[in-house]
């Protein structure tokens, strides 16, 4: 089956900033993207743990968006800019889809 | 009650896999908001408007704007920490918890005294200012406290949730709170338990967290800041007039440490700030002492002026 | 009840964050689908099987497969929908809400009128025949609607557990009932508010993804049919000869519109309709319409004719 | 009650998607801890300690310990199971269901018996004993329960709920149950209802699991050994002279087998043991069988004895 | 340590289709996979959150899994067949595992 | 914008397991981690589904951390021998990330 290449964007940052996060891709014009909730994690400030949380400061969401290469560079650098003062990490990788005009 | 909070306390500090999902918690936040906001709404509409309703909003805001300025000396005089840092804590003690207030609602109950049902709508009213307050001393006016945090700040749910069912009390008034009481009234002590329950464990937990992060001098911070509150609560209600469940509850108020509504808002606004340290501090030092030695001892203090 | 609704809208469409957890709205369904079976099945225990029982049942699922043929019908003529798009939109239309039936039920007994107990088995055997219709009108018999399918939304878990608690308590009756009654019956009713108010919530925002998505036409539909429903409804029921109750809630079962099983079964039986026109259509406009005026026209409809 | 069992059982054999979210699952089990906790606590400190109650502990602790040699004999001699698989069986069987002591405990409140209130602590003794006999039987000593796992077995939530709500109990005593008696008292049968709904759904899986792992042998021993764990129970209470009711609830502890503690702890200490095997023949096989047949026969016995 | 190159295939689709794409996955022999809930996202038809959702449209599972590359043409053609028609996408990665036997 | 290649590791273990993958993770001082809660799945040992769960036997996390090519064999050995004897799969696959320093 015919597959395209497309790159796939992770944001790992602070559920309090994920709105925002989610307005710049839309203001980016990216087409689609998921949030998966995460439940427990460590990074360079401190650990936590979901359960028995009641706000949201601690807790990290994982939001990815499977993207075109060219359009990547257009993307990462703003989505950068937001996410390097906060909680949060952002990775890059390398997928195939089917439905190229999708994306 | 407090049996409850201890005990989901020790288990944190044994380290036990003891916890509430998410999801209840959220669940149990949202019911307690409803239920003190009917009737806090439903006192009202059978007592009047009270003179003294304007007044003491008006004392909640100032307290909370005007207490950061208190805290944020004591912190930079006494520690070494950073202005954005000693800022961030400072928004939190001139804020409110509304977990500890709903501790106090039931002391008060329980020590043969009434309130003004209005004191949750000052609840409300101390939850912001604050954070305008230490991001003006975080940057001098250079915060970023733009309209769209302001805007995602002041409709944060709970706070929604509260004055809405304020507003739902004063419209329906006793007669149609008693269709849903077996449901927002009775079991709402034993909800609270449980809820208490979770929120030791949280507590321990940042209690745990914060052994690493804090210094001595922050911590007892934590420990004599809410009594300075107090004594600035004391005075507004003495100022406005409170009975002696009133001035309980606001003494309470301006003791108490946010640990929900503040740190979701400075993670957007005041990123620069740790909430490795002011998390820790609010959660595992201040609510903690709040729950088990501070309350009573607001309570005393307000009989005793009364 | 219906103001905790609006204060869930109003909060949506502020765009404030509040929100009830994914696994507490589900907790509610359940535990409101338990109840009002077991306080139905109770009943049919304690009054025998009544006459018009079967005829009721018959009415209902004559009500739900005929309907989508004049919502289609209203539907091709006003507006340009693709003809899947509007045997899907049918679809809702025949087959029923049960949180509006839910309230329905509070405001019959509000005007303290007693329905028929067996009118919860009447909503269930409604919310499945509209689906057949729909299927049968998009495609003329090409639909999927292939066994598995039938299987999996006949099973789906809230008719399962209706239906269960039905049967349940037509077995223990009423002093079966006792001792379960504070925790089913008694807090019933404040259980509904906060899901009103989730309820709300999730409406605003089909009401905000509506603006986009729908023609003044569609929105228009969505207003009218409700009434035409009601019509309907109401023919029905002084042909079975159910009583003011009974037939206020006939009524409001032909005129409210699903959000959720029929959507679920949609998705996998008629994958080409959209959901963006569906959904905001049901759960945005007819929804909120049904609870706020369309209830007490319902129930003054019944009143009216008996 | 039961029966709300058999209608999750049901839904779950008919592939309903019926199912209540984890986290409400959670919330109920932490509800339930507490209820019962309270409730054995509150009767401890009202009726004072017995002088059977460390009999009754010592009991609860050798038949936990013993059991398990009896059910690696039988398993054995009567399937060709591996050694491990064998000895984890056991150690479910000589721990016990608290689901299961629930329900034997409102059927004892339902035949007008009344159980010593201790029994909870009993039972919270019984759960871990068992696990520490099937490592020894599985490998000789060689098994790895290190600290660390005895750490995080014995401070499992549940048990320190439970443990923590039966302190409280005894620490406020009747009168200080009373305000949150709305919540703990009046609603637990029917939180205990829906609790078994989803018991029943989880069973029902467990069933159908079963059916491919599960050899008719071992099915069988899922049935005979409650009954065998019934007779030592028996007999261990006329040692320690319970009354009736407390006969019958040591009769289920003995009879019940683990589904929660021990595989969590089994999936740590021996995870050579296949889950496969022990899950679906606690959960699907004996679970039901105690729930529906066996608490009965275990209610008789004890009145014939006593 | 010795690694074995494997491909993942990601599906995220709307809820109300996991049984059948479990189900497809099954009948095609695919040796085990894993659903991670998602907790809100935006595609081509229209965005949604997971928090309030009564009903199950609208909100996305995604459904991986770990598989030989052989294999990999014989499970995406029916897959996509089976997605294509409804809301989802899928895409196609590279990775590495310890234990070649498994998959 | 500058990227740096690194390593993801994927472990999808059994819930019970969870804290001592994570405590090993910490012992062998790897920087941070993120877990994920999984709705359902399959694999040798039979499938589960997460609904009704009351226990964490038979429900599976997946946890996953990004970190520099030269540490992987360090931690994916023990890491291995910790869930070789138990329920569960590892994967490890490339990813590029902005902050270096980070990992
Ligand atoms: N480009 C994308 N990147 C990540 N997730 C996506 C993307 N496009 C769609 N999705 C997810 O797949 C779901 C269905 O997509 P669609 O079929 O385009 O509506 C969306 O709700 C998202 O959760
Ligand atoms: N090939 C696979 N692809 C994705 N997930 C898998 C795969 N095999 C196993 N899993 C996950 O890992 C868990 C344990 O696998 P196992 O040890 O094979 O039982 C399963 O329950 C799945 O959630
Ligand atoms: N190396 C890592 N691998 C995976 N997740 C990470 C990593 N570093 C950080 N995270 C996640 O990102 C969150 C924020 O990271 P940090 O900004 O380093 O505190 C953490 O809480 C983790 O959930
Ligand atoms: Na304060
Ligand atoms: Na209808
Ligand atoms: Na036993």
């Amino acid at each position: 089956m015919k597959m395209y290449s497309k790159k796939r964007i992770d944001i790992m940052v602070e559920a309090p900033l994920m709105t925002r996060v989610l307005k710049l891709l839309d203001d980016l014009g990216v087409r689609g993207y998921t949030v998966l909730p995460a439940l427990a994690g460590k990074g360079q400030d401190g650990s936590w743990h979901r359960d028995g949380q009641v706000g949201r400061v601690g807790s990290v969401v994982q939001i990815f968006c499977i993207l075109d290469e060219a359009r990547v560079d257009a993307v990462i650098e703003p989505l950068f800019k937001l996410v390097s003062r906060q909680i949060g990490i952002v990775t890059l990788s390398d997928v195939q889809v089917i439905r190229a005009e999708h994306f | 009650m407090v049996l409850f909070f201890v005990l989901g306390l020790s288990a944190a500090m044994a380290r036990s896999d003891l916890s509430i999902p998410e999801a209840i918690a959220k669940g149990m936040a949202v019911y307690l908001m409803m239920a003190i906001g009917l009737k806090g709404g439903t006192g009202v509409a059978q007592h009047g408007i009270d003179t003294t309703l304007f007044a003491a909003l008006l004392a909640g805001v100032v307290l909370s704007a005007g207490m950061p300025f208190v805290a944020f000396f004591l912190l930079t005089k006494t520690s070494p920490l950073p202005r954005v840092d000693a800022a961030a804590i400072a928004a939190h003690y001139g804020s409110i918890s509304i977990v500890t207030f709903l501790a106090a609602m039931e002391a008060v109950r329980a020590a043969g005294l009434e309130a003004e049902s209005y004191m949750v709508a000052v609840a409300a009213a101390m939850e912001m200012p604050a954070i305008v307050t230490a991001l003006w001393l975080a940057k001098r006016g250079e915060g970023r406290l733009d309209a769209t945090t302001l805007r995602e700040v002041s409709l944060n749910g709970s706070i929604v949730v509260l004055l809405g069912s304020f507003v739902i009390g004063c419209l329906i008034g006793p007669d149609g709170l008693k269709p849903v009481a077996p449901f927002f009234i009775d079991p709402f002590k034993g909800v609270l338990c449980l809820f208490l329950l979770d929120m030791g464990v949280i507590a321990g937990r940042g209690l745990r967290e914060g052994r690493k992060s804090l210094t001595p001098a922050v911590v007892l911070f934590g420990l004599y800041m809410p009594l300075i509150g107090a004594m600035f609560g004391l005075a507004a209600a003495s100022i406005v007039g409170l009975s002696a469940g009133g001035t309980a509850l606001l003494i309470t108020l301006a003791a108490s440490a946010s640990y929900i509504a503040v740190p979701a808002a400075l993670r957007l606004a005041l990123p620069e700030a740790r909430p490795s340290i002011y998390l820790p501090l609010s959660l595992g030092v201040t609510f903690p002492f709040n729950l088990t030695l501070g309350i009573p001892i607001y309570l005393a203090l307000a009989a005793y002026v009364s």
